[in-house]
């Protein structure tokens, strides 16, 4: 059991080094989708509360159980779930933005998919 | 032995589709590096935690028989509590509106910590008493500590950005003191807590963090909020990681850590961009007092205010034009049509720029997120650092709603509050315009010189208005 | 035991992680020293060859040790020493180097310390 | 108990300063990252490497007792092998010139290789038959396999590179066919050792690693080698990471993996600045054929060549000259008189900078090395991408010894072996001067248009005695 510790650790700081580094490269214009994208992945807290819930008894457990997993699903869901729609707006290329500022008209054909967010010129 | 062997099996294939999920998490961030992949990575991410939960299901603890635990009941109460979940957080996040992100951030974040301090309780609850390893109760507290600050810190966060309480920071004397004792005393009992392992003490530590999360935002002001929800956001990654040392799950540990890490190095950065340092955000009460006259009135210098029509010549005329937007473009949901005013400048052969400064708004990106909204072409945006080499050569410079990041103080008054923050140099152009409702000051509450300079012109009005004038002025002329 | 498989396979990943986000940051102008610097960090093999060698018994299992340690020290070793001088190139600062350039002569005091591998101009 | 549980603390202990040295290993490694810190990062990394080392010796393998084992020997013979390794390593490293760089790198990578495979080896060894998990037999063997093929080409690649043996690539009928089938044999005996565990079929497996490693290497051509090491290395690092799962290291899987990813990246980094994929270059023997007229006369057509003192004067009466060092430059030693010349230009007034091409000569950065080696200030170095765009206002480049990277048969000739290769243009300055003993042509083996050109002339000689010549016009003129 105790062996795993140093595992665990090391596991820590190695995880540690990898967030620091790729989150160094993020643009200051993905911020914010950072912000709410690492948001959505401490979400997946809900997998310990749902193993917390699993075996709990007593009314005073499943209840701290019951709002753990309610917490966080209310987390993982909406973490991703915002983040998707920022990022939606980011989705179209340069190139094909550039152009639909151009000719929009003409454009809507050759864009990759249908473009929700943005109101018609 | 066999059947212990099947399950040893299961036990392993388990824990490496965790290992997976904790890849897809790294890909999901390194998505982020550029907008091209980002929202791709973000469904990665969410692809792994759906993997992950499902995964989940198959574990020993939904069905190995304890006594006293229905199991029936646990899975349904799960199941309840993960639709219902589900059936809040989805339109919530779909329906919010894009200025209200950092509430909608600061709450999703608050509940996760919420989360993580309540795995740590209930495990805390499930020690056998005296055979612990004090690092276990360790990790059991730090969990439930940190998830608490982060939970009741996130609440009065979102509570300040949704104008549920006063944006101002709230001081009252000893406010430094009260904390430092309260950090003091959650010190002293989770140390008392390692070697009695007793629990109406941790309970008292649980209350005690929730209060430290309490009066920790209290005195920090609205606008830096979003720094806060950074950081934390990384106290919550912290409290799963703990979390993840409790439960021996390798898929918290990085999950918890990666957020973590993240965490503070977004806050560093956000804190560099705004020229502060980040205990200087934490701890003095920015923005408590309006330092420069500024306010409803004051002295009543005289400032030079324009029609449309005028303004609207101006541009229409100029060679180049920047537009500067900030947070008041935000609030008045502007970014279309002041696209829309950039393309009938365009149009009469007119270059238009737009000059977006770092912490403009009030989330990091915050303009890039809301003119990527408005459809305007990459090539047209440039970063501060871009944008400012050309001022000196840009004729207008039209400020929607900015204020603080195109303040010269921050060059020019060493005494002033944002001194030493990079600026958008709106000053260089050759004219200036601001598009805003009143004299009122920006976030820092400190008075623009540039109001008052001779080659600024006014327009009152709610930005949107304004623009949408500002159009039509562009397309008469 | 086997549980330690997927903890080390972990490590295993995160480290593939680090490492490629790390190296990506070296400019080109420093690709031979990591070379020869990532080179001698495999030598720590030798802390491998220390445990294979402690328990050894029989001549064969003897020779194979003394063999894997011998040539696992001369690669920790050549390694950090090769890469030592090669960076010994690098080291002044690029101020005190510019100044160096111009006016040499009265620049080497406040240089820091001598400078071995350059020759006098 | 007591004593096992003090044991236990001291393992813990020690994993943890393992921790650490791998901590140190990372951290030397984003040393990397910028001249400024790169010598102290080694130097952290040494330090680290030292305290894992000495760690070690706490290991209760060097003390417990195992029967027929007689730990006095043992020690003595890791305390003479290490001796005897430290005192052949340092005065190798510190004595061998900067041209022969790769070849030391190529030993030492070799030697870790080997050092890694007979760790797996004597692992393998010692399994007790029947009872080992297959995947603790596929790492021993990966290990074994990696191992080898560092070792034994590594060892081809220093013989290439020390000129032990021809640097052409060697190629005879069915090569691809034969490598091939070794492969194939080895995965077969592998699949083989996995059910079986027998000692006699991992000893075949041992040789064909070894002579995989040969066969691997002998197509490749001396110039790309510098390209096989950092694979090679890359592999070694795999190695060593497979001895870490044998031995439950989690030291030398950090470590391993590190240099295994580093050196793939860096691999494929490496290609692409050459311009070309890394299968070419592994599979394609580069350079077994001279492409084009060139070699030894040929059909002798029309050259300009200069005096020293022509040159001078045209070189002292430029106002912008470009240096382009290359492979010629490092062999004949003459970074020194390099600097000395752009010195005494300088102190002409003339404009003087450096172009370095990312491949200019055998090793990634050689020409950064050796010029950092000299002293020349870096504001005068300019990599390829900023030296381009100045070429055309150039008036004089000056070519040390290089010739592919500058060649424009890898602009202008599709068919051509470079083409592709991104160059550094000295054929856009006014006057091009190309410093070489003969007409003929460099690694790649083919002509180069850029000599017959009516702008350049040639200066025939050693570099280190042509610069000499160069530096004394200059100052006569
Ligand atoms: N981006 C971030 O990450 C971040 C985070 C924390 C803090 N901050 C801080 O926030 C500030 C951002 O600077 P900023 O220049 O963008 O904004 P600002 O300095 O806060 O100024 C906003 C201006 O917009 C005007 N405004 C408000 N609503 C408007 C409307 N509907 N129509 C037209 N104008 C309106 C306001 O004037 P009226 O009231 O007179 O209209 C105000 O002067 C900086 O001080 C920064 O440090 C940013
Ligand atoms: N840097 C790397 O990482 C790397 C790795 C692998 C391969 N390569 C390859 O190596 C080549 C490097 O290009 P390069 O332009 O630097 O060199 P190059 O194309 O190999 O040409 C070197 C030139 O230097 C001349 N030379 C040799 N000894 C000399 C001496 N003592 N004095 C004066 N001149 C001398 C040679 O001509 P004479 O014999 O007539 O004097 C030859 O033309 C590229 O093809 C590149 O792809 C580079």
């Amino acid at each position: 059991m105790t062996v795993g510790i140093i595992e665990l650790l090391t596991i820590f700081v190695l995880a540690a080094f990898v967030g620091n580094e790729v989150i160094s490269k993020v643009p200051s214009i993905l911020h914010t989708p950072l912000m709410s994208g690492s948001n959505a992945i401490h979400g997946i807290i809900l997998v310990g509360t749902m193993v917390v819930l699993a075996d709990a008894h007593g009314p005073a457990e499943l209840v701290l159980g019951f709002l753990a997993v309610l917490l966080a699903s209310l987390n993982v869901v909406g973490g991703f779930v915002v983040t998707d729609r920022m990022l939606e707006m980011f989705k179209t290329k340069p190139e094909a933005r550039k152009q639909g500022a151009d000719n929009r008209a003409s454009d809507s054909a050759t864009g990759d998919g249908a473009n929700p967010g943005g109101k018609p010129s | 032995m066999t059947l212990a062997s099947i399950n040893f099996t299961l036990a392993d294939g388990r824990d490496l589709v965790y290992l997976l999920v904790g890849i897809g998490f790294i890909l999901a961030l390194k998505g982020l590096s550029a907008p091209r992949g980002a929202r791709r990575g973000n469904l990665v991410g969410a692809a792994a935690a759906l993997v992950g939960i499902a995964i989940t299901f198959t574990d020993p603890a939904l069905r190995d028989h304890v006594p006293g635990v229905s199991h029936g009941l646990n899975l349904a109460l799960m199941l309840i509590a993960m639709a219902l979940g589900t059936a809040i957080a989805v339109p919530a996040a779909r329906k919010v509106k894009m200025t209200a992100m950092p509430q909608m951030v600061a709450i999703f974040n608050g509940v996760g910590g919420g989360a993580a301090a309540l795995v740590s309780i209930t495990e805390f609850l499930k020690f056998p008493h005296g055979t612990v390893a004090v690092y276990k109760i360790f990790e059991v507290l730090f969990g439930v500590v940190v998830g608490c600050v982060s939970f009741s810190g996130s609440a009065i966060a979102f509570a300040k950005l949704q104008e549920l309480m006063t944006g101002r920071p709230i001081t009252y004397p000893g406010q430094q003191a009260i904390n430092a004792l309260v950090g003091l005393a959650i010190t002293a009992l989770v140390l008392t807590t390692l070697v009695t392992a007793s629990v109406p003490i941790m309970v008292v530590v649980l209350i005690l963090g929730l209060v430290l999360g309490v009066i920790f935002v209290l005195p920090i002001g609205g606008a830096d909020v979003p720094v806060l929800i950074s950081l934390l956001n990384s106290f919550t990654g912290l409290a799963v990681a703990a979390s993840g040392f409790t439960l021996n799950s390798n898929l918290l540990i990085i999950a918890g850590t990666l957020v973590g890490a993240s965490g503070i190095l977004l806050t560093r950065m956000m804190s560099k961009a705004m020229g502060r340092s980040l205990p200087n955000i934490l701890f003095s009460a920015f923005g408590s007092v309006i330092t420069a006259g500024g306010g409803e009135g004051g002295q009543e210098r005289p400032v030079k205010s324009g029609t449309p029509d005028d303004i609207g010549v101006l541009l229409a005329y100029a060679r180049k034009v920047a537009i500067v937007p900030g947070y008041g473009l935000a609030v008045a949901q502007a970014q279309h049509v002041a696209r829309e005013l950039a393309d009938a400048l365009t149009a009469k052969g007119v270059e238009v720029y737009y000059a977006i400064h770092p912490v403009a708004g009030r989330m990091p990106g915050h303009m890039n997120v809301l003119l990527a909204e408005a459809n305007v072409p990459y090539d047209q945006l440039k970063e501060m650092e871009q944008a400012n080499p050309e001022m000196s050569t840009t004729d207008v410079a039209l400020v929607v709603g900015a204020n603080d990041t195109v303040n010269p103080a921050a060059k020019t008054t060493p005494g002033s509050p944002i001194y030493g923050m990079p600026i958008v140099n709106a000053d260089e152009a050759g004219a200036v315009i601001f598009l805003k409702r009143s004299m009122r000051p920006g976030f820092a509450g400190i008075d623009n010189e540039l109001l008052y300079d001779e080659k600024t012109t006014l327009l009152f009005g709610d930005a949107k208005d304004s623009l949408q004038k500002l159009v039509a002025a562009v397309e008469a002329a």
